[in-house]
């Protein structure tokens, strides 16, 4: 895979020169390996870090700034952040209200954040974690909470930036933050694999007429590999297994179309089509929706379909502005 | 028999970093089967800047040595193995606190269990749990029955590797229980741990940069 | 290469009814292959119609909204759209004081543009069109205005949509379209081919670690096949053959770093580092950036970087508000 | 000899319109080399959606054939190719305006000027500038030379054809001047010209489906 990079292992650090360049006016370095907005730490709300690998861009750092998150570590691609960059976006997110830590369910962020959160705590700032879990081809549904975090975590982010932007206080911003998540579904499929910079191979190898269905954001193995098949066919599995999974009957829903890096605004257009085409004749009404690319996987090929359960507060939540890097919303 | 003191313990962890960073591509490959495709990079990145580190350092102690590795991985890696040999290389360094030199086969004993111990108080895993604990438990029961049974260092090094390589291989027959590969049930059995890999390529070495100095 | 979609001659069909579907609360369709935004015609505004073949998104559909277009026909893949949704688009955004158009220049679009500006005088709109020609690779100094529009034109619509925006009359928004043309300059990379849907080969092949420098946004071919170098030195030939072109001394400028499709956002990042760095060496000053994907060719791997040589008022226009589908800036 | 007549002349469209579906792939590969490789995508897309309304025409005049193929340029192409058979077309349409049949050499002679000569005022090329002229130029003057000279229909027809091959393959030698490619200069020399080839790709099946009634 051809890159656009200078020396693999100078990747991240480069990135982030560039990234907190671009955006000075809406976030600042507060550590090597980690951001925050530029209003941070704003006195009194409670402060949301967020965070992991990088390489999902706009996932977590360009989900930082006024109505999402207010500080992210970013650890080098595909590798949780190490504890000590999560405590200083910790740090520089704590307004005395506390802080609620939001990333995907893998070993290593856990370990990570939760070496962090005990730091965090002996410095006297109260933390509480909820792990995104979306991914419903990671695990049955028995073992809901040990499923894997994927593109669903933009939609969860959104509602607890919202949550902490009305002052709300800790528990409140905890219990909507594990309500948004409980009620966020996620499924895609991919169609090329993506390569690790500093490892230089694609992770795997997928045949040109092949797709893995399930597959996770850094190219761990899918439920199934298959034969490229019509997008329609593909978005009516995807949809199918989310509504197995979570009654959605009658419900206000959130769509989410997100791409995973290298496929065309254009299909993910063509796959939001097919979701409202099945979601209308199921009578579950769309009230938010969002299509393009929120959590990529560098430069694989592929998409998923996320749904979040509405109810009138995680609406209102979604519907309330956000101004961050790259998500922006009036 | 020369002495092993903290220049020796610091040459053997550079001779550690070169043998990770000869072998990435090999690390990254196996985690590429059920993982994500980056434990080779995760832990060069923490070998290399635990080498540059060890190379600024004036006769540093044992435990200025273990500490200074530890530091890399807290600074520079994060994932699963960078949380994991962060506290494993800390615990190496409170193990050796003090002493000046490590030339019985006991000293090395009490670094493997407390990095052993410490992988498993942070990682939560077990034996047969397809983790880098499945070379890191049995090479640190090898050497500790070494230390009981009064055998050399040289000896006692050459059994934990042997014993960690035969944890590798077993990996292959495992489902695992831990880390990113754990989702997939059946269908990662088949496949050799990248962690357990890294483990023992780390085991080895150090057996092997002992040798002239443990003989 | 793997498409998520079905037939490919129904792609675009089934694109804008994803897209129309998607973003119903910022435009609305005004043919079978034109979209207005929801507002348009706005009486006494002169109207922006821009517009060009698809595969491109955000350009040019996902550019229309507040302080963007008012209108834009959609062609087929990489195909100019013929007069009649040209001529739509045109009637939805004419407010009474005439239209301006704007589009690369390429040969199909000028000969179905032209067709429809002269349909629309017969209906009494006042037309008046400015070429997008912004990329230096693709013609001498002595032959600038036979270049073709490539990702510039993002710049140059934001500049146009804001001018309109101002209520400015229609001479004076013609005449800050042309300024803002003739002020912009883009270079490019490609690292991989793109593949039009219906034809299903890739346009063109390139080796597993080659480049071609300077080329069009189509697969036109650039001006040169070359190894792929590290990144900074590949920047470094852009941003030096913009450099000279136009006499940038002592200036105020826009960057746009943008992304052809299939390149992460953290290699954008890394350009856009190594752009600051010699645009600062040189004491040029960036007062506007825009790191991200604005004008793509499908799944293609490249990018490209746009400057903006700025005055007062290009500066003030680029910092006002737009809401687009796809662009948004507070 | 058949009467040519508006229904002959829609079955003839239909059969061009097979024509260049059954080479879809080949004008695309040729316009890959210079252009976007799109000619066959966009020349497809036109003449099937005229195959489709010349299928529900019923017993439409020569005139309503051509006016349908020119619509549907109209209506779905778009591109460099779609606006110059639009008007290509719309002016053959004119050209044969109150005829009820097209029997001689003339009358086909008139069509591939009026066609011609619309497309060159539409696209401001010359012949030599490496388009669908080089193919549509010497195929016009190639049938009017034969109505002059009173030759048969089917002679004149083939004519025209062998005229339209020799511009195409004198295009590989040119540069082009208009068009995407013509900012290639030297480099765009060598290929085939894409246009060009759809062009006697229609020329040489208007031939062969008129030949039965030519004869
Ligand atoms: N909880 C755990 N305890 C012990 N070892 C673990 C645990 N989780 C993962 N590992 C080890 O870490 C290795 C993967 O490391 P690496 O690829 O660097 O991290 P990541 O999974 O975060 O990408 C696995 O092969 C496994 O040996
Ligand atoms: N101005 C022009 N006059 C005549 N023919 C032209 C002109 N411009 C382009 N062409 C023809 O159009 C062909 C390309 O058509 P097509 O690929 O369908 O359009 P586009 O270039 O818009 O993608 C060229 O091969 C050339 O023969
Ligand atoms: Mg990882
Ligand atoms: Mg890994
Ligand atoms: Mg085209
Ligand atoms: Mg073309």
């Amino acid at each position: 895979m051809k890159k656009l990079i200078n020396d693999p292992f100078d990747f991240v650090e480069e990135m982030l020169e560039g990234f907190c360049a671009a955006h000075d006016d809406l976030i600042k370095r507060v550590g090597r390996r980690a951001i925050a907005r530029i209003d941070a730490p704003i006195p009194g709300k409670v402060g949301v870090v967020v965070g992991g690998g990088s390489g999902h861009l706009p996932l977590y750092t360009a989900y930082v700034g006024k109505g999402g998150a207010d500080a992210a570590p970013a650890g080098n691609i595909f590798a949780s952040p190490p504890a000590k960059p999560i405590l200083e976006a910790t740090r520089a997110a704590n307004g005395g209200a506390g802080v609620v830590y939001f990333y995907g369910n893998y070993a290593g962020d856990v370990l990570n954040f939760d070496r962090a959160a005990a730091m965090a705590e002996a410095e006297g700032i109260r933390v509480a974690t909820v792990l995104g879990t979306d991914d419903v081809a990671s695990a049955p549904p028995s073992e809901a909470h040990n499923r894997r975090g994927i593109a669903g975590a933009f939609l969860v982010v959104k509602v607890i930036g919202a949550k902490a932007e009305t002052m709300a206080d800790f528990d409140a911003v905890v219990a909507t933050a594990r309500k948004a998540n409980a009620n966020t579904r996620t499924m895609g499929v991919a169609l090329t694999a993506c390569t690790v910079p500093a490892n230089g191979k694609p992770t795997f190898t997928i045949a040109d007429d092949e797709m893995e269905v399930g597959l996770g954001v850094h190219g761990e193995p899918g439920v199934r590999r298959t034969k490229v098949v019509p997008v329609d066919t593909i978005v009516d599995e995807l949809v199918e297994t989310i509504l197995g999974d979570l009654d959605y009957t009658g419900s206000d829903v959130a769509v989410l179309v997100n791409g995973l890096g290298a496929t065309p605004y254009e299909e993910l257009y063509v796959i939001y089509r097919r979701v409202k085409q099945i979601l209308d004749a199921r009578r579950i009404t769309i009230r938010r929706k969002y299509v393009g690319e929120y959590a990529t996987s560098l430069e694989m090929a592929g998409a998923s379909v996320s749904l979040m359960r509405l109810d009138a507060e995680l609406h209102d939540l979604l519907a309330m502005p956000i101004h961050t890097p790259m998500i922006r919303q009036f | 028999m020369k002495n092993i003191d903290g220049n020796t313990v610091s040459a053997v962890l550079s001779n550690v970093a070169n043998a990770i960073e000869a072998n990435k591509d090999y690390l990254c490959t196996l985690d590429s089967e059920v993982g994500d495709g980056d434990h080779g990079v995760s832990m060069t990145i923490g070998m290399r800047t635990a080498r540059r580190a060890l190379a600024t350092l004036e006769n540093p102690s044992p435990e200025i040595a273990f500490r200074t590795v530890a530091e890399a991985f807290a600074d520079e890696v994060g994932a699963a193995s960078g949380a994991l040999y962060e506290g494993a290389f800390a615990a190496a360094a409170r193990a050796v606190a003090g002493k000046a030199t490590l030339n019985t086969t006991a000293d090395w004993a009490a670094i493997y269990e407390a990095i052993a111990r410490e992988m498993q108080a942070i990682g939560k895993a077990e034996l047969n749990d397809k983790t880098l604990l499945d070379a890191w438990l049995p090479a640190a029961q090898a050497l500790r029955t070494a230390a009981d049974e009064g055998a050399p260092l040289d000896e006692g090094l050459r059994r934990a590797t042997a014993a960690a390589w035969a944890g590798v291989e077993n990996t292959r027959h495992l489902i695992p229980k831990r880390g990113r590969a754990s989702r997939l049930g059946e269908r990662a059995r088949g496949y050799q741990d990248a962690g357990a890999t890294s483990a023992w390529l780390i085991i080895k070495t150090i057996e092997q940069s002992l040798a002239p100095a443990a003989e």
